[in-house]
């Protein structure tokens, strides 16, 4: 379990260490969407496009 | 003082035929630290309480009771007021002054300042002294006073609702303390259970009344509580409509930025704040339908669901706050103050899911 | 078999992103002898529940799985299956033939006649023969044969409502089973989470609005127990009415007596019945304002008030019930059966007080 911080609002991460590349990774504090990636053995995550839902009233 | 070895509070409720004193009654019956000794009503006196408060047959059988404050000094560790601004300043102080403590739901021990009794509501405090003794009824910000105090005075529901997500903004120095405008929503069991023309169904359907657009009682509150954040005098301008809904609030309160800042940011601020305060929830979501706080997903809990949002154009803050008048905005706030009093846990008793939809 | 040595029960919930799913949601994760194993939602799979049900924040941070018969078999003791008629029989069939148990709120196995899925639901069973081990999920009628059963059919809304009403009338001979008119009216939540144009908010505001007037499904669930209860075939009509509430159900009752009666003998009926029953309570009150059942007091609990009057000119018993058509209606009651299959205190997770006024 790798612990990350969400970009968005610091709220911790667990990410489990054997996370695949690409696989998305959700912030339940904040539901901002992350790609995971690995560069030397560490895992990050890189935002990911997320499609925002409105009720566009 | 904690009733450590498991006993009871006894506790009673002075004004319990109302929609306060009702949700009040509905918490403490099957609260597991709470044995209900006495529970008053001047007009339903001798009367079994689920003739009033149906919903509450089967889990009571206790009767109103006359107001009998010498029976309320000696049968009750703790008493819960719920009777009417300018009728709970003089139960209050009999009650004081016979050592038993206090949890007024009134307006009459919220302010410091008589002054602005005077001004806000055109009324002379007949013991001023005792607003020093009495302390404020938000845990997230009076926790450690309220511990000890003998007299706690729950804060209003928009001035609750307003103050949880304004303060970390003010506690941060984030924002200009002179032109906050709280613009407050709020549903139509926050009037009361007394009928008037105003309340009557078939006008009070489907209106966006704004009421009092100036001089809310309320205010006085949120300015009191964030000139001592911010240590120094604060003015906010409070402006609350009443909604087509029962339960709810929603304050939007807007503030003006004194430097810039970052969403990374305004959630260390908020987060520094509440990270561990059980019943202030953070939403801001960047997907998903409820992306703010909205009272829908709070209604019938002790939460007050606080959310954010920048308007870099305007060098404004969009702070967003959404609770039940009745629970965080009222009873719920009251028994999580027993709770602090009494050195439970402070969440005992008020770990209620919202009801959702309702 | 009861989980006796204070071991939680493992849960599953298939289609926990509905109404339905969010009640029984709602109810499990402050449920003291419930461990939350699986959440399944096709449209939401890797979704956390609070994003889809965001009053839950702060209970559970849970992610919806696919739909995965293997794994909720193998990780849960017990799942409740909350998707639609027709989608449930399936995954029912394959969950009780790897022998989990099995609470579903569909309609698929309420019936024990497969002709009247015919007639009602247009509908061939697929596995007749599982209808025969499947238990109508009312305790006040089918409480022994809950304990042991490995298939619960939770009952339809407005059945349980009625049957409620109706069943200390036929156990005690009092009416005459060829003239029963039940007329329900249902809040908005009944038609479930999926939008449509009849529940499209203009439009379904403010309704009185009958629908199926005749051929309602839920009419065969009432005659099939009634005539358990009756010892014979029962006939009854029904009709529901949309109205402008969310939650809640009122079903009027109407039935003709076979012999005089008195109120005494009534109260002796329905007391003989149901003295014991925790979640239904009589209402018939000579004074004060409330005096029959009203859904405004039952909301958001697991109670069906029941309550009567007789009309002697008509030679006519109207006999009244009011519940949650999410909580005894559909998720109460399913939490209900779980308690009684394992064993628990049946009250245990649902002794909730309702939410007055909302």
């Amino acid at each position: 379990m790798a612990k990350v911080r969400c970009l968005e609002c610091d709220r911790e991460l667990n990410v489990p260490s054997d996370a695949i590349e690409g696989e998305i990774v959700t912030c339940p504090d904040c539901g901002a969407n992350y790609e995971v990636a690995r560069s030397n053995g560490r895992i990050e995550l890189r935002p990911a496009e997320s499609v925002g839902e409105d009720w566009g009233e | 003082m904690s009733v450590g070895d498991g006993r009871r509070v006894k506790v009673g409720v002075v004004g319990a035929s109302g929609y306060v004193g009702g949700e009040l009654l509905r918490l403490l019956v099957t609260h597991p630290r709470v044995e209900l000794a006495m529970v008053t009503s001047r007009q339903y006196a001798g009367e079994y309480v689920h003739r009033v408060h149906p919903s509450l047959r089967g889990f009571t059988e206790i009767t109103f009771s006359p107001v009998d404050i010498d029976r309320l000094g000696s049968e009750c560790d703790l008493v819960f007021t719920a009777v009417p601004h300018g009728k709970a300043v003089e139960i209050v102080k009999r009650l004081y002054d016979k050592g038993v403590r206090i949890v007024d739901l009134s307006a009459d021990y919220r302010l410091k300042d008589q002054e602005a009794y005077k001004y806000y509501y055109g009324w002379e405090h007949p013991y001023p002294d005792l607003l020093s003794k009495s302390v404020y009824g938000i845990p997230e910000l009076h926790r450690d006073e309220i511990r000890s105090a003998r007299l706690v005075s729950c804060p209003g529901c928009m001035a609750v609702t307003s103050l949880l997500a304004l303060a970390p903004l003010a506690k941060n120095d984030l924002i200009d303390l002179d032109h906050i405008v709280v613009d407050s929503k709020i549903g139509s069991s926050g009037a009361g259970g007394k009928p008037s023309s105003g309340t009557h169904h078939a006008m009070r359907y489907g209106v966006v009344r704004p009421y009092k657009p100036v001089k809310h009682r309320h205010t006085a509150e949120i300015e009191q509580e964030m000139s001592i954040m911010a240590g120094r005098k604060v003015s906010v301008s409070m402006t609350p409509h009443a909604v087509n809904i029962v339960r709810g609030i929603l304050c939007t309160n807007h503030a003006f930025l004194k430097r810039s800042t970052s969403i990374q940011e305004l959630w260390r601020a908020y987060r520094g704040m509440y990270r561990n305060e059980p019943f202030v929830r953070l939403i801001r979501d960047t997907k998903g339908l409820y992306k703010y706080p909205d009272p829908k997903f709070v209604v019938g809990s002790n939460f007050c669901d606080v959310g954010f949002d920048i308007d870099e154009k305007n060098n404004r803050i969009v702070a967003l706050s959404a609770s039940d008048n009745l629970m965080k905005g009222a009873a719920g706030s009251a028994v999580q103050c027993m709770n602090v009093m009494y050195g439970f846990n402070e969440v005992e008793g008020l770990l209620i899911t919202p009801l959702t939809p309702v």
